[in-house]
């Protein structure tokens, strides 16, 4: 890397110029700020703005540039230097427009101008343009486990745009659950019949593709690496091991249905006349199109549906969930019947029917072929005769009752193949029970995290894929209960972010939601004191540990959250652009007026994906703020090192606002646990509180969602209040 | 046009909306080249207008941002705001696409520092507020709006507001004789993501929407939600601005009912669920009331958590019931009508707002696809005959912002897919 | 030759020294007026009604309806078949979409209607009064006219059902069909705002289930009187009677004290168009509308 | 056709006996319980049995119940609950063709006030062709004897003098009234409309 040569570049445009003495900001910029070039523009996101930077960078040899002017979030097109160090001094959003107008404020509004340029320098000094890791990972291949029908879509999509799949199959045998299905619901209009499962087609097409290889009778014995470099022993039945490289995974082993002897008093396990879908799938596929014969040989002449068997239970005895298929595959079984045979008494018991989106067709359709639906609860089903007779509390004509019926299907729930949960503790019998899938060899367990009821989902609703291990995906109902049509589109989906992570794995570029980003965290080890809580508390088990017990960390595994940098106690990790000294050298360069100026000085530590984006909002939206704040945004809450909070309060910050996402289960931490991990530390801020002789509301957190830029508004200027209440810092002048 | 130039390499995603920004950026991401138009004046789509999502009580927002980012950090993505589709021919991996772009009046030296808004005087209904405010005729469509850049409404073209506008910026943005531009591309495959369109609540006609003030829509009662929205926040009824208490959630407005839309919305449930606990917010000490009239609540896999705790909160309750119709009384309040069917209880029930909850129609709907696309009873979009277009979203099928996500992802591998298959057949030519 | 001929179907209630006479006598002035020339389905019967039901069933309903056809198609040819009566044009439209939808109920039907020698051809057309009226002369037709203005009386357009429901008048809402408004105010009358416009009069459970229908009846005239209306306008002769007969009734029974006249559009029409109260059959009125004599005899 | 006393629950025999029997009777397995008919009823809150539950009950095999309920017979053929029905079930005539079935069945609640005015209706339309509105309504008024006819006639001469002041009544209507020339031509009709629809149900007229 040349030699660093800084500029200051800054805009007087959109009004700056008004309000705020640009001349003062140079002077700043230059003598404290130590920038080698100091220059002001009207319109510096101009074309004649840009090419002067432009022009600064290819023919003066700057290298880092400080611009001064609105938000970092504004005009990214327009500047938009890549191989150039980069900070952005807020003073559009972040002063002129959050500081009350008028004279009286001339000077606190100035005052905050200043610091921020300041701020800005002092960043700028501390970064580096990331170059990237010059060992990146190149596999490209797709390791797909579970032959089922999600498990060959998302295969066949893969090889389809170009990519090899292995495909890991524990049974002997392609198919999964739709192989073992007469028929499936339709996927396209008119939605009036079951139509075929396509399996034969999907095999035969992942069988004569020459990108793709199939392990039968194959499980996962170990899986090491990271995307890019992955290693997967394949073990077989017979006890031989093949190592697979791969660059990502998708897992695909999809569901187990829930076993219908948890529901004695459905007759399930001791009533020969009573079947779950899949038992009536087999008595299907034995009929062949013709009449339905049940396991004794007599033919069906009358069928019950109850729907929501063992599901949607509230007791805490079996599901709690609905598995969102069902009311769908009841349909398609009752149509078993009477195509066969209309005169076939067929009645779908149900408590809400479920059938979203064109699903409404395929209702209609049944009702049209004289499938008969009620709404009822069933209390019991017992043997009648020659059959079953179902008591039921009938919703409708509110009345209990009974009917009879020559065979019961109970349509019970999806159970996710998810494996191990990890975060159960090792002694749990419940995790003993379990056998793992993809038996990971990462530091923090052998399978994906589960989200909720045993599936791997994603947690969050704009980003279905993002689960909390980079490049490995779970598709197809092991994610979430769902029907074949999802599962198909799902499959496709993953199929891409299993491409996307290859490719980026390939580039050394981050993964969602810093996508793109070339940086990574570089540790000095000779420094660690091996006291694990970057490993630990990494929400994408990136790092392992070495041999000597020092953390490995798997660059194509992180997502440059900079979690592991807040939790270092010893501040070995570092990105190039993004550290500890970048934040904190901001923390450290202020103008801090003394304990008897009636000007506090505030800190912010926002979290630059919700908080920073709000107080932005709140200046465009011109609710006004007390010019004593100071904002610095940060990666997440979570890279938050507690150094910077003992340095601020040394400075004689008279009080730190950390502004961070909503934690807790329906978290909106990007980072899924950065958010909540700030917060643990916090709690142990209290203690450096008391030895500083400081009260403790001198730190303070808050959720803030993106939407808050009235209430963050409001959180400052109470807070403002309050420290005034308390008085300021007695720790100015000792920093 | 300015930035890449397209090539039977490059992808293009009609739509800026969330399933649009997906598929753009997770085409982007895997190293393709694309091209994403979007009609309106942002980025953003539907769902930039909701308050919060279900079932986590998150900000769509906030998922903007973060696609925002991507989108600004990735120079193989290029946005076309104002811009529609009005032809395409040719065939899979080779289409020719005809594009128009409206003029916005505004050009790139905008910085959105609001100075031509100060000078303009007319006023129009605010498109992003469902016209429940009104908005300078110079308005930045809202507070994320990407790209952050002004526009002015044609209404003013022309009049002395758009002179007044123009003098007023002082970097030279404001641009009143742009005229509307066609420009023709090549790209290889196409994604529409022209998403939805709520069902026009006027045409259920015994609901009153339009003739009485206090039925409104589930969107519009989104932005009354939102504390950026026309109210602050607040639940205020139209009619006279009073906070809404006791509030009535009309399910299936317009959906799974032949005399509207055939198919079922999917989203409508799960979006009532969520707006109880609007109102049960808005209320703090409980005074919210809220009801909901449905057939089937349609809560699916872990959606039902949600319905369970929504079931066990004492200020929400249930009626299986298609309401039959609506009255105004004299206050403004709305009684209505119709029978609980779970043991047949008639009901004339006294509510001071109404929200209907309507279904979802796709925007496509009523504008003219290239011929070989595929439609569905409903109007959404099953692809191309040829292979080469795809629908992602809710232009694809009724879709909650999850499944559309995951739809616009998988409709991004097979626009890959052509490409895929169109370099390798040129390859080996 | 007349600007349009029309095959008219009147109806029992509309037929002479019927219960609804007076609309059969407006409906003449107001098509002598508009040029329209209405020649009577030679031999017509009775389309059944609604409550043909019980006794009646589908088949012989639909026979009867479709011999009023045939009688149209071989006597009047090229002729739509207008009702002025809802019940009636109900049936007529029923009975054509059925016999339209199901060729093996148009065999059946033809079957029976053979032994009258008389066959169904389906190529006429069922319309209403109104239909014409707004379809093929227009409100500006309708308007041209108008010779005296009924200003300073207020009406409340009373559609009720069997005109609005399931067909209704094209481009008009079940919930708030606007025409007899635009046809008052077209004549220079006041329409008021007015919630009961599609209420349900009890039809032929009037005779039958007298309370019941009678709480209907006095909703519709109550909210006449709340929304200041002086008369009701319809189009339908079973909504007249009921509502204008049955006033009485409620008074005696609960004390009400209404006295609401209640018009057919026709009648309107026909004193706006300049016609004598006789013309306008004012004098089948029990309520009587003395305004609009007033008017009329001016 | 069965005929059984109770037949099993939700046993698709009635729903075929309807769809059968019953004008419209097919469209009765399309409903899906959501209730707008029996809200949009004018009369609604005067019966026992709402469409959407006479349906369910069909369906779940209650043809006794079905058929003596005085549902049908308060229909006001307003139309409204087809105009609203999400399913397009044609409920109107679904309850007029349930109630024909069950009048002819016999199985029709006894004395029901609105099945003796239709039952009276339809004959005296088919005597001449034409209603006659004197014989309908002094029928209408003397069905339950003549005691309780002069009292009724009494009570409503208000309406009927009303009428005929208005020449809206013909007196005269009593000796006959309107009647059709080809009057044997459309018992015919009605003769034999009436045959093929009993041999299409295996009645007996």
């Amino acid at each position: 890397m040349s030699e660093m040569k800084t500029a200051a570049y800054i805009c007087s445009g959109c009004g700056i110029g008004d309000k705020i003495d640009v001349k003062s900001l140079e002077k700043i910029a230059t003598r404290e700020g130590k920038m080698a070039l100091v220059k002001s523009h009207e319109f510096l996101c101009g074309e004649a703005g840009v090419g002067m930077i432009r022009n600064d960078i290819d023919n003066e040899g700057v290298t880092h540039v400080m611009i001064a002017g609105c938000s970092r979030r504004a005009k990214t097109e327009a500047f938009h230097f890549p191989t150039t160090a980069m900070a952005r001094a807020n003073l559009r959003e972040g002063v002129l427009w959050v500081v009350a107008e008028g004279d009286e404020h001339d000077e606190v509004r100035q005052e905050m101008a200043d610091d921020y340029v300041r701020m800005g320098c002092a960043e700028l000094k501390k970064m580096q343009v990331p170059a990237g890791n010059p060992a990146t990972a190149q596999n490209k291949r797709i390791l797909v486990v579970g032959g089922g029908f999600s498990g060959m879509t998302a295969a066949l999509a893969a090889a389809e745009a170009g990519y090899e799949a292995v495909i890991v199959e524990k049974t002997g045998e392609l198919g999964g659950w739709a192989g073992k299905s007469w028929k499936r619901v339709p996927g396209a209009a008119p939605y009036a019949d079951p139509q075929d499962t396509g399996i034969a087609d999907l095999i035969a097409r992942v069988k004569s593709s020459p990108k793709i290889t199939v392990h039968l009778s194959s499980t996962l014995a170990e899986t090491r690496g990271a995307p890019g470099r992955f290693a997967a022993d394949v073990a077989t039945e017979s006890g031989s091991v093949t190592t697979e490289e791969v660059g990502a995974i998708i897992q695909a082993n999809g569901f187990t249905p829930y076993d219908i002897a948890k529901l004695p008093e459905l007759g399930g396990g001791t009533n020969p006349n009573v079947v779950d879908h899949a038992g009536l799938e087999a008595l299907a596929i034995a009929a062949k199109g013709d009449t339905i014969k049940r396991a004794d040989g007599k033919e069906v002449k009358s069928v019950v549906f109850l729907q929501c068997a063992g599901q949607r239970d509230d007791s805490g005895k079996h599901l709690p969930y609905c598995s969102g298929h069902c009311c769908a595959t009841s349909i398609k079984q009752a149509m078993y019947f009477k195509d066969a045979n209309p005169n076939v008494d067929t009645v779908v018991m149900y408590q809400d029917l479920r059938v979203p989106g064109m699903g409404e067709d395929f209702y209609r359709s049944a009702q049209q072929k004289g499938v008969v639906f009620t709404k009822g609860k069933a209390a019991a089903v017992e043997p009648a005769g020659d059959g079953c007779r179902v008591a039921f509390r009938d919703l409708i004509l509110d009345e209990d009752t009974a009917l009879e019926a020559d065979l019961v299907v109970l349509a019970t729930g999806q159970v996710a193949n998810s494996g191990v949960n990890i975060e159960l503790p090792d002694d749990d019998p419940a995790k003993a029970q379990k056998t793992s899938v993809l038996n990971l060899a990462y530091r923090q367990g052998k399978d994906l995290p589960i989200l909720k009821h045993g599936f791997n989902d994603s947690h969050f609703i704009c980003f279905p894929y993002e689960t909390r291990r980079t490049g490995i995906y779970a598709v197809g109902p092991v994610r979430r209960p769902m029907d074949a049509q999802q599962a198909e589109e799902d499959a496709v989906g993953a199929a891409l972010k299993a491409i996307q992570a290859v490719e980026n794995a390939s580039l050394g570029r981050a993964a969602h939601p810093r996508s793109g980003d070339l940086s990574f965290p570089k540790v000095r080890l000779e420094g660690c004191t091996q006291c694990k809580r970057c490993t630990v508390e990494c929400p994408f088990g990136a790092i392992d540990e070495d041999e000597k017990r020092f953390p490995l960390f798997n660059e194509s595994r992180c997502r440059r959250c900079g979690t592991c940098m807040g939790a270092c106690p010893v501040r070995v990790i570092s990105f190039e652009n993004y550290n500890v000294d970048t934040v904190g050298s901001q923390i450290k360069c202020l103008d801090m007026p003394d304990e008897f100026s009636e000007k506090p000085r505030i800190l912010i530590l926002a979290c630059e994906n919700d908080a920073y984006p709000a107080l932005d909002m709140a200046g465009l939206q011109r609710h006004v703020y007390s010019a004593f704040v100071r904002a610095i945004p940060v990666r997440c809450l979570g890279s938050t090192n507690l150094v910077w909070i003992t340095d601020a309060l040394n400075s004689g910050w008279d009080g730190i606002i950390m502004m961070g996402c909503k934690k807790g289960d329906d978290y909106q931490c990007h980072f899924v646990k950065g958010s909540e991990m700030a917060h643990y530390r916090l709690s142990k801020v209290d203690d450096t509180l008391k030895q500083l002789g400081l009260e403790p509301e001198r730190v303070v957190t808050h959720e803030i969602a993106i939407t808050d830029n009235v209430r963050c508004a409001q959180i400052i200027n109470d807070y403002v209040a309050q420290i005034m209440e308390i008085g300021l810092s007695p720790m100015k002048g000792f920093g | 046009m300015t930035g890449n130039i397209a090539t039977n390499r490059t992808v293009l995603v009609v739509g800026g909306g969330i399933s649009g920004m997906t598929a753009a950026l997770e085409a982007a991401e895997c190293g393709k080249e694309v091209i994403l138009v979007e009609k309106l004046p942002t980025l953003g789509g539907r769902t930039a207008r909701l308050y919060r999502y279900f079932p986590k009580m998150c900000h769509p927002t906030c998922g903007l941002e973060i696609n925002l980012r991507r989108i600004k950090g990735n120079r193989k993505v290029q946005v076309l705001t104002m811009t529609e589709v009005v032809a395409v021919q040719g065939r899979r991996g080779d289409y020719r696409v005809s594009l128009r772009i409206a003029p916005r009046h505004v050009n790139e030296n905008c910085t959105a520092c609001g100075d031509c808004a100060k000078a303009v005087d007319a006023e129009i209904p605010d498109p992003f507020e469902y016209g429940l405010k009104t908005t300078k005729a110079a308005y930045l469509p809202h507070a994320m709006a990407y790209p952050q850049r002004y526009v002015l409404d044609p209404s003013i073209i022309g009049t002395a507001d758009a002179e007044k506008a123009q003098a007023a910026c002082k970097v030279g943005a404001i641009d009143v004789a742009m005229a509307e531009e066609t420009v023709d591309i090549n790209v290889g495959a196409v994604i529409w993501a022209t998403g939805w369109k709520p069902y026009d609540a006027e045409k259920i006609q015994p609901y009153g929407y339009g003739r009485f003030k206090n039925v409104i829509t589930s969107l519009e009662f989104e932005r009354l939600a939102d504390p950026a929205g026309p109210t602050g926040g607040k639940l205020l009824r139209p009619s006279d601005g009073k906070e809404a208490r006791n509030i009535a959630f009309i399910q299936c407005a317009g959906s799974r009912d032949e005399n509207h839309l055939r198919h079922c919305s999917r989203i409508c449930c799960m979006a009532s669920l969520k707006q109880t606990q609007y109102v049960r917010e808005a209320c703090p000490d409980g005074s919210g009331k809220s009801t909901i009239y449905y057939i089937d609540i349609r809560a699916i896999d872990r959606f039902e958590d949600f319905y369970q705790n929504v079931q066990k909160d004492p200020s929400v309750s249930f009626v299986k019931s298609k309401v039959a119709r609506i009255a105004e009384g004299e206050d403004g309040n709305l009684v209505l009508h119709g029978v609980n069917t779970e043991g047949y209880h008639r009901y004339a029930a006294d509510h001071d707002l109404v929200v209907l909850a309507v279904g979802m129609e796709p925007e496509a709907k009523g504008i003219r696809l290239p011929e070989d696309i595929v439609t569905d009873s409903s109007g959404f979009i099953e692809g191309s005959k040829d292979e080469g277009m795809f629908g992602a979203g809710a232009a694809a099928s009724p879709l909650d912002v999850n499944r559309a996500t995951q739809s616009a992802t998988a409709a991004a591998l097979r626009a890959i897919q052509v490409i895929h298959k169109t370099a390798a057949t040129e390859t080996a030519a | 030759m007349a600007k349009k001929n029309i095959a008219f179907y009147p109806g029992c209630s509309s037929q002479r020294k019927s219960s609804a006479a007076n609309y059969l006598v407006s409906v003449q002035s107001m098509c002598d007026k508009l040029d329209i020339a209405m020649n009577e389905i030679p031999d017509w019967n009775c389309c059944g009604a609604s409550i043909g039901y019980a006794e009646g069933g589908e088949l012989p309903r639909v026979a009867i309806t479709a011999r009023n056809f045939a009688l149209a198609e071989k006597h009047l040819p090229g002729q739509d078949v207008v009702s002025t009566c809802a019940a009636c044009w109900l049936a007529n439209r029923e009975t054509q979409e059925r016999l339209e939808a199901s060729p093996h109920l148009r065999a059946e039907t033809n079957e029976a209607l053979g032994a009258a020698g008389l066959s169904y051809q389906g190529n006429t057309k069922a319309r209403h009064m109104v239909e014409v009226l707004i379809e093929d002369i227009g409100y500006e037709g309708l308007k041209a006219p108008v010779v005296k203005s009924l200003e300073g009386i207020k009406f409340a357009g009373y559609v009720g059902c069997q005109t609005n429901r399931p067909f209704g008048i094209a481009g008009e809402s079940f919930e708030n069909p606007q025409y007899l408004d635009k046809m008052v105010e077209l004549a220079g009358g006041e329409a008021v705002p007015y919630d009961q416009k599609v209420t349900c009069c009890g039809g032929a459970l009037a005779f039958s289930e007298p309370e019941k229908s009678q709480k209907q009846i006095r909703d519709i005239v109550e909210s006449a009187y709340d929304h200041g209306a002086d008369m009701i306008v319809t189009p339908c002769p079973l909504c007249q009677a009921n509502v204008e007969v049955y006033q009485s009734e409620i008074n005696k029974k609960q004390g009400t004290q209404f006295n609401m006249p209640v018009l057919y559009y026709s009648q309107l029409l026909t004193v706006a168009y300049g016609g004598t109260a006789a013309e306008a059959g004012l004098d089948g009125q029990i309520i009587r509308a003395s305004r609009l004599e007033e008017i009329a005899g001016k | 056709m069965t005929t059984a006393n109770q037949p099993a629950a939700y046993r698709n025999d009635f729903l075929k006996e309807v769809e059968a029997n019953v004008e419209e009777g097919h469209m009765v397995k399309m409903c899906m319980q959501c209730g707008v008919c029996a809200g949009s009823c004018p009369l609604g809150s005067h019966w026992e049995h709402s469409p959407q539950k006479i349906f369910m009950m069909i369906r779940a095999g209650k043809r006794e119940e079905v058929l003596t309920s005085d549902a049908m017979w308060m229909c006001t053929s307003c139309y409204n609950c087809i105009a609203r029905c999400p399913r397009k079930l044609p409920i109107t005539h679904i309850m007029h063709g349930l109630a024909n079935y069950a009048h002819r069945l016999g199985l029709a609640p006894k004395g029901q006030p609105t099945r003796d005015f239709a039952v009276m209706f339809w004959n005296n339309l088919t005597k001449t062709g034409r209603v006659n509105e004197l014989k309908l309504t002094l029928g209408h008024y003397f069905k339950d004897g003549i005691g309780a006819g002069i009292k009724k006639g009494l009570e409503m001469k208000g309406v009927g003098l009303g009428l005929l002041k208005a020449k809206r009544l013909n007196p005269m209507e009593i000796l006959g009234g309107h009647k059709l020339q080809d009057l044997a031509g459309f018992h015919a009709i009605v003769a034999k409309a009436r045959e093929i629809e009993d041999r299409r149900r295996g009645l007996s007229s």
